[in-house]
């Protein structure tokens, strides 16, 4: 390592992203030398899902300035989908077995979901928000939040007219025993989907940081007149950020189906953990969500392992607002602000 | 007597020195123009002064006390206000509104009646619609003029502007030196930051220049202008 | 000649975080009025579908609405305790008899001791409060541990509960209940209703090395997330999951993670009741639970019963001829519903003075068995004398 | 105080718009006096969605005193409310005093911790203050849950009501008096200085503090004054309804709030209020109509509430202005050519 | 570009606007503040939909033609509101500017072309264009509005906030674009100054062209001379 880079360490160590993160890790050492190494373990598998579900909340308010209190349905949206194609699957698989397909049914699943959610997205943004682009621009904040609050509120519904009640989902993917590590178990499920989550989170960053779509995105992230004069077309970026966005949470949604099975209110929870991530982080920080989705991740192991649960509610909330405080734009907020600030 | 002084003030933004170690006064009664390159800290600097953005290091004098660091409202309260270089007024205020804001709070010696001390400022710059028009719909020249208007409006003791004369037409220029000199001979002292010669020439009793956050010069306006030094960095071959 | 018609007013969480189980008591109690002929002697039987909306406040403007304005002569059935808490006032007020609610927990019983001139008669129970019932588990476990069958290496239990009324209530009883078997408990978890990681809180139980789980968790996706983590992070040890029979679908969720788990439900045992689950789903098409569904639909009968001896005795039906048969007759234990009349979840259903609001419990009245899950289907291990098959302790 | 409206009316408007009515808000309220009494409305079912209508029209406009204003959405608004109703109902419960008394206790211990968080979110912005109030919130709930030696946790709380009797109508004046109390406070104070404060921070911090006014200050009083009212509610709300559970403390019910407070129309408190009454009856009307299809009222609900943010979001307030707007239009015929070159000068 | 009406919702700003241009001119629009020479130039790029009138662009009616495929065909238009995406670096910036473009040499050839013309921005390629101070903003503005080899440059006040040297500089640029075939239509304040640049010029006030012709004559004309140069 030379000169600069080390310098560039040290700096980052001393910010507050840097000191955030060097204290969670080793919090989450010293945890797991007193209470075992399971908090390790657990905090890596599920900080990574809810990272996948915060990136597109974060997507969607860092461009299109909507915070999406609906995210949670596109989840709901990917599960029932990936339950739809993978019952069928099984149940076609008691009858006739093939190790093949039923390696890959719950791939095709997960896909579809990914697929279906990303409709869903295009389909929302073209019948409101392009409308509402059109109409008018001012408020554009809240009034975003509340049609968000009425997607949400219909599409519960209509689930629940429609699918029904009940709890639709499958017991799990692959049945086969658990990994150990150490003594630590993990269901293979559990492995994939935290494989799957990070695949996507790295792929989603090339996209943004290499690709030409993605510099389009940003830059229209950053002023929409401004993309316009250079030649992009935003209502096309918009709808793909919509798409993405909606894709990622029905990703999640169809990844997760063996611990949430599909009913109207399966979004809440995730949408919760989404939230908090972005918030911790601070908008539009992709690279953040992930080491965000471990933090909350490992409050709330922490708080469970040593207050016991129903309070990791309480604690990991009152840490958030208490690191707002000294970071007001989440802790790996820079100088440089431009939308996301609003 | 100085109304302000700063001692040695700099301003870092990361590895980038803003502002660098700038010492320099204003006398009462005086107009100041502070002059530069595009980028030359100028900006920084008076935010440093204002409180808007704390200085890295050095002082800040005003009116003989040390007032580094003060935080804008404070400062506005001792009595020294500002014009944004980019105006940020209220949007969804009236005009009149908008003005009353810095009235009602900026002001430490009491005013009979806020209305019409607002209204005054309005016409004392000459503001050219109604005062009942919502802000959002003004274009730049008038929102300076309203910016100007707001920053009187707190009765200050010494008014930064901030390139307050950039957009306007040569007659228009006109007015708004008139405008400034009104506003001087009413006892307020002014720094102001400008590109447009014909302002400076007019208006300002000394200049101080600084280039890449240096102070290169400071002193009576016919003087500074023919410095060779400032020539070079920043006036470049005058042809008008 | 006006047609007679007597109007119940049915209470559910139609929509809200239970709306499933609303969904559930809805059809129930309909399919049981149906089969009824919707009719009562000549009165034609109109249901008012009152959504409770899980909320107090809510459940209160609709039920008032209910009363005045669709003209409700008696209400039916409810879920939540915290909306019998505020309706109870209202039957009160409206002279409203309001039977068979579901809501088990004590908090109701509590209020309708506190002023009983007030509410008796206006509101009754179908689901006594889980202290009363709960005692068959520590019976069972002591006679398994006598009999030989099972040697817990220790007497340590983890026990935990959702963290609604109901499971404030069990958890309260269950402590009392094993604290004074002789076991200690180690770990003692409230999980909240929508919850389905507890990779950390299995992990910790297990490093605790208990010899017995005990919970009560109603929420579907919450106790079968639970069972199935505990086989993924290898904890096998006995686990009591009361409450994962409750919803119809549990076994599509928890698979065979469930096997060996043991339950405490409505037996749903006998020809009839397995009659009605197989209408029901092939009515609605999804699985009934005993408790919801199985209760409500047994509320309704016993419902109708009542209303005929009412008829009967006054003919008319009103909510006040309603009243005094409930008083007179019902609370006297001189109507009773039982297993040979047709009662599908329990032996018999019967008041008495003691219980009240409660059903009276015991063997040959409102109890439920233990029974114990192996490849979906739950078979009797306690009372011996209703047992199915042998207890089995998982290895 | 400056009166920035000064409207050239005297007389009788004159004075009413002294304290923030107009006579045409007069008479409503008259008629929020008057419609328990007459038919079909004094159908104690109808009282109540009266109650529950006022109940959220107090709400509105407390919480639109901070988002409307301040530009601050308080989304941890139903935690506050929630505070203010456990604490009268654990202070009437314990020592006994009447429910009038501890109300106010409930909303001054709403109103502290209106002013920590106040202080303590200062630095924030925009969705980041949101997000603040809005973890206070779901914190306030797991306590809420967690400490059930105190507040009985998801077993419900039982409060006692103010008045003796079956009757609702009490209850109902009650609940108007507090609206109305919660409108004159709130409406003064926005007609003050204050309400420029509030509104100049609301629009541009940086602006506001380099015009002197003061935000920690104001901020802070803000956020106390719609606590406050936000308790006040709450604690009619306990002792109301009878039982007290967590959910009450729900995001559900901010967003309930919220909702209205936006139909209603941003930044005019009395949209709430005009907004509060018929939505909440035509809600009900709604429900209790389609009971058949439960869900299908909601859905009803998104729609409207969709349509409303994407073709009106101005709310009922827009709509009154555009009526008195429309007025002058008419009477005043200049030419728009003319207004254009006024702006162009 | 014809008979064109366009404004801010209720508010009506130019009425009857007609200016021609044809290729290769170099064509100034003066007039006083508030006259709608900004929204003009807006409603040209596509940026404000016109509320009547016509608007041809190489033969082309563009009317309701979003601003992106105005860019497209070669229309550049540099608002007076800059529009920078704040939160990338300066090279960033001028790499969306050239983003249309197909070849990677053109673009190198461009940026050299800026940075020889803009030496401030070579020394700031990498700093964010938030943190700009108002005249290199502005300067990158005019930069990026240049990247995308356009045909047509709609340029508003580009003087803004600049120092006297850069003010010079930019015009020259202008001139040296033009005489390579670019054609320009410039909004400016400093109406002595654009005068003497342009060939043509037209005058609005309040939304109406009064005056239109060579700036040479005009800059001669006497209500010119009254209500511009105060002479
Ligand atoms: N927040 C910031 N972070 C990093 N650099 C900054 C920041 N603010 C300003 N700068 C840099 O500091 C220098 C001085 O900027 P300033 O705005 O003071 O210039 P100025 O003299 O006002 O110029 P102009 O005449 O163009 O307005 C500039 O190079 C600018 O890029
Ligand atoms: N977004 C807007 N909404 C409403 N009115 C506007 C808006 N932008 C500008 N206007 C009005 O349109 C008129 C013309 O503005 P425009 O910006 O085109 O003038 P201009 O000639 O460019 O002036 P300047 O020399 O100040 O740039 C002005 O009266 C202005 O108040
Ligand atoms: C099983 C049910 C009786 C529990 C119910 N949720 C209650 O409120 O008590
Ligand atoms: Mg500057
Ligand atoms: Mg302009």
């Amino acid at each position: 390592m030379n000169d600069s880079s080390s310098a560039k360490v040290i700096e980052w160590l001393k910010s507050a992203g840097g000191i955030t993160v060097t204290c969670t890790i080793l919090v989450a050492i010293a945890v797991s030398f007193h209470k075992g190494p399971y908090v390790l373990v657990n905090t890596l598998v599920t900080g990574g899902m809810w990272a996948l579900m915060a990136i597109g909340v974060s997507l969607l308010f860092g461009v299109m300035n909507i915070s999406n209190f609906a995210h949670g349905e596109y989840f709901m949206i990917g599960s029932l989908t990936a339950y739809y194609i993978m019952n069928p699957l099984k149940q076609y698989l008691l009858e006739t077995p093939n190790d093949f397909l039923s390696f890959i049914t719950p791939i095709l699943g997960i896909a579809g979901a990914a697929i279906v959610g990303a409709i869903a997205g295009i389909v929302t943004d073209k019948t409101i928000f392009a409308q509402l682009r059109k109409r008018n621009r001012e408020g554009w904040l809240l009034n975003c939040f509340l049609i968000t609050i009425g997607i949400q509120i219909i599409l519960i519904n209509v689930h629940m007219l429609v699918f029904g009640n009940t709890f639709k989902g499958v017991v799990n993917y692959w049945d086969v025993p658990s990994v150990a590590f150490g003594d630590v178990y993990v269901s293979v499920d559990r492995v994939v989907v935290f494989g799957i989550a990070m695949a996507a989170i790295v792929l989603f960053w090339y996209l943004m940081m290499y690709t030409s779509l993605g510099k389009k995105i940003r830059a229209v992230a950053q002023d929409e007149n401004g993309a316009r004069m250079v030649g992009i077309q935003v209502n096309g970026v918009y709808s793909t950020t919509f798409a993405l966005a909606c894709g990622f949470a029905a990703l999640a949604g169809g990844s997760l189906l063996f611990m949430f099975p599909s009913y109207p209110t399966v979004g809440v929870a995730p949408l919760y953990n989404s939230w908090f991530i972005i918030i911790l982080v601070g908008f539009g920080n992709v690279a953040g969500a992930v080491p965000g989705g471990f933090m909350i991740a490992l409050f709330q192991v922490v708080t469970r392992t040593y207050m016991g649960e129903g309070w990791e509610n309480v604690i990991p909330m009152f840490l958030i607002a208490m690191i707002l405080i000294f970071k007001p734009y989440g802790i790996f907020a820079t100088k440089v602000r431009s939308v996301w600030e609003q | 007597m100085n109304i302000l002084e700063t001692k040695g003030v700099t301003k870092r933004f990361g590895g980038l020195v803003a502002v660098n170690d700038v010492s320099l006064h204003v006398e009462a009664g005086e107009i100041l123009g502070l002059i530069g390159p595009n980028g030359a800290g100028k900006t920084t600097f008076q935010n440093t002064v204002a409180g808007l953005d704390p200085p890295t290091s050095g002082e800040v004098y005003f009116l003989g006390n040390k007032v580094t660091g003060f935080s804008p409202q404070v400062m506005c309260s001792l009595g020294l206000s500002r014009t944004f270089q980019i105006p940020r007024p209220f949007p969804k205020l009236t005009v009149l509104e908008n003005v009353l804001v810095s009235t009602v709070f900026g002001n430490t010696e009491p005013v009979a009646d806020k209305v019409k001390h607002a209204r005054d400022k309005l016409d004392f710059v000459e503001f050219p619609l109604g005062h009942n028009v919502l802000c959002e719909t003004l274009n730049t020249v008038q929102l300076k003029r309203l910016d100007l208007a707001r920053a009187l409006a707190s009765s200050p003791k010494l008014c930064l502007l901030d390139e307050l004369a950039s957009g306007l037409s040569e007659v228009e220029l006109e007015d708004i030196i008139a405008i400034i000199r009104k506003i001087r001979d009413t006892g307020v002292t002014i720094l102001m930051v400008e590109h447009i010669m014909q302002v400076i020439m007019n208006l300002c009793d000394r200049l101080a220049v600084i280039s890449f956050g240096n102070k290169i010069a400071e002193g009576p306006t016919g003087e500074v202008t023919k410095n060779p030094k400032v020539i070079e960095a920043y006036l470049g071959v005058e042809e008008d | 000649s006006a047609e007679k018609v007597l109007k119940i007013g049915g209470m559910a969480p139609l929509t809200g975080p239970s709306a499933k189980t609303g969904q559930e008591i809805k059809q129930s109690a309909e399919m049981a009025f149906e089969e009824a002929g919707n009719m009562i002697g000549d009165y034609k039987v109109e249901l008012v579908w009152i959504d409770s909306q899980s909320d107090p406040a809510k459940a209160t403007n609709a039920y008032a609405e209910a009363v005045e304005r669709k003209g409700i002569q008696v209400g039916l059935l409810n879920w939540h305790s915290s909306v019998a808490i505020a309706v109870m006032d209202l039957a009160a007020k409206y002279k409203i008899p309001h039977l068979f609610g579901i809501g088990g927990s004590s908090v109701i019983n509590e209020k309708y001791r506190s002023d009983m001139d007030k509410y008796n008669g206006y509101w009754l129970k179908s689901w006594p409060v889980p202290q009363k019932t709960m005692t068959g588990y520590v019976e069972f476990l002591e006679d398994a541990i006598a009999s030989g069958k099972f040697k817990p290496h220790s007497k340590k239990v983890v026990i935990f509960a959702e963290d609604t009324d109901w499971g404030r209530d069990i958890f309260a009883g269950a402590k009392k209940m094993f604290g004074d078997a002789g076991w200690e408990i180690v770990a003692e978890d409230f999980l909240a209703q929508n919850q389905t990681e507890f990779y950390p809180l299995l992990t910790k139980w297990k490093k605790l090395e208990p010899a017995l789980v005990f919970g009560s968790y109603g929420m579907p996706v919450g106790i079968t997330s639970l069972i199935k983590q505990s086989r993924e992070v290898g904890l096998k040890v006995p686990m009591i999951c009361d409450g994962l029979g409750w919803a119809g679908e549990w076994y599509s969720l928890a698979g065979s993670a469930s096997d060996y788990t043991l339950d405490m439900i409505q037996k749903l045992a006998t020809d009839k009741a397995k009659a009605w689950a197989a209408n029901y789903e092939k009515k609605y098409g999804d699985k009934p639970s005993p408790s919801s569904g199985g209760l409500a639909y047994d509320s309704a009968k016993l419902f109708i019963k009542v209303a005929k001896r009412a008829l009967e005795k006054t003919g008319k039906l009103d909510s006040e001829s309603l009243r005094q048969v409930v008083l007179d007759e019902l609370l006297t234990g001189k109507i009773t519903y039982s297993e040979d009349e047709g009662a599908i979840t329990v032996s018999r259903f019967s008041y008495n003075e003691q219980s009240l609001p409660d059903p009276a419990v015991g063997v040959d009245d409102w109890y439920l068995p233990i029974i114990q899950y192996k490849s979906g289907k739950g078979r009797i291990v306690y009372p011996k004398a209703w047992a199915e098959a042998e207890f089995h302790v998982i290895q | 105080m400056t009166q920035l409206t000064q409207d050239n009316s005297t007389g009788f408007s004159g004075i009413l718009g002294k304290i923030c009515l107009s006579p045409m808000g007069l008479a409503g309220l008259a008629i929020l006096f008057l419609l328990p009494l007459v038919p079909p409305f004094n159908q104690d079912y109808m009282i109540r969605w009266l109650i529950s209508g006022a109940i959220v029209a107090a709400a509105a406009v407390a919480f639109d005193f901070s988002a409307g204003y301040l530009g601050i959405v308080n989304f941890g608004y139903a935690a506050f409310i929630g505070l203010g109703a456990y604490t009268s109902a654990i202070i009437s419960n314990k020592i006994g005093i009447s429910p009038f008394i501890t109300i106010f206790a409930g909303a001054l211990v709403s109103a502290g911790l209106g002013v920590l968080t106040g202080i303590v979110s200062l630095r924030l912005r925009g969705m980041f203050a949101i997000c603040f109030t809005w973890f206070i919130g779901i914190a306030l709930m797991g306590l809420c849950l967690k400490l059930d030696w105190l507040t009985r946790g998801p077993l419900g709380l039982q409060c006692d009501g103010f008045f003796e009797g079956n009757s609702s109508l009490p209850y109902y004046y009650l609940i108007l008096a507090i609206m109305i109390f919660t409108y004159l406070v709130l409406g003064l104070m926005i007609r003050s200085d204050y309400g420029l404060a509030f509104r100049a921070i609301g629009q541009n911090m940086e602006a506001a503090m380099t015009s002197g006014v003061h935000p920690t200050k104001y901020r802070v009083i803000n956020f106390t004054m719609s606590c406050f009212f936000a308790g006040l509610i709450g604690g009619f709300y306990g002792h109301y309804y009878g039982i007290l559970t967590p959910e009450l403390l729900h995001t559900q019910k901010t967003v309930e709030v919220l909702v209205i407070a936006y139909i209603g129309g941003r930044s005019s408190l009395w949209g709430g209020i005009v907004a509060a009454f018929p939505f909440i009856f035509a809600m009900e009307l709604l429900r209790s109509s389609l009971s058949d299809l439960p869900g299908i009222n909601l859905i009803i609900y998104g729609v409207f509430l969709i349509a409303i943010m994407v073709y009106y979001p101005g709310g009922v307030a827009q709509f009154f202005k555009n009526l008195t707007a429309r007025k002058q239009r008419s009477t005043s015929s200049t030419a728009q050519k003319a207004k254009t070159a006024e702006a162009g000068v | 570009m014809k008979n064109l009406n366009a404004g801010y919702g209720f508010l009506k700003v130019l009425w009857d606007v007609s200016i021609q241009i044809d290729r290769g001119e170099f064509v100034a629009l003066v007039g006083p503040n508030g006259a709608g020479k900004s929204t003009t130039l807006k409603t040209i790029s596509g940026l404000l939909p016109p509320q009547s009138g016509k608007i041809t662009f190489d033969g082309q009616v563009i009317n309701n033609q979003d601003c992106a495929l105005n860019c497209r065909n070669g229309l550049s238009y540099i608002s007076e509101e800059l529009n920078l995406f704040t939160g990338m670096t300066v090279l960033e910036n001028l790499e969306m500017g050239a983003q249309l473009l197909d070849d990677k040499n053109k673009m190198e050839e461009n940026l050299q072309f800026v940075f020889e013309l803009f030496p401030r921005l070579e020394e700031r390629v990498g700093q964010y264009a938030g943190t700009l101070s108002g005249g290199e903003r502005k300067m990158l503005a005019i930069a990026r509005g240049l990247m995308s080899n356009p045909i047509l440059v709609l340029v508003d006040e580009p003087s803004l906030g600049l120092a006297p040297q850069v003010t010079e500089e930019v015009f020259n640029a202008l001139k040296v674009l033009n005489k390579k075939g670019v054609t320009i239509l410039l909004v400016e304040q400093n109406v002595t100054k654009t005068l003497k640049f342009s060939s043509r010029a037209y005058i609005l006030e309040k939304g109406e062209v009064v005056l239109e012709g060579p700036s040479s004559e005009l800059i001669t004309n006497d209500h010119v001379k009254q209500i511009y140069l105060g002479t």
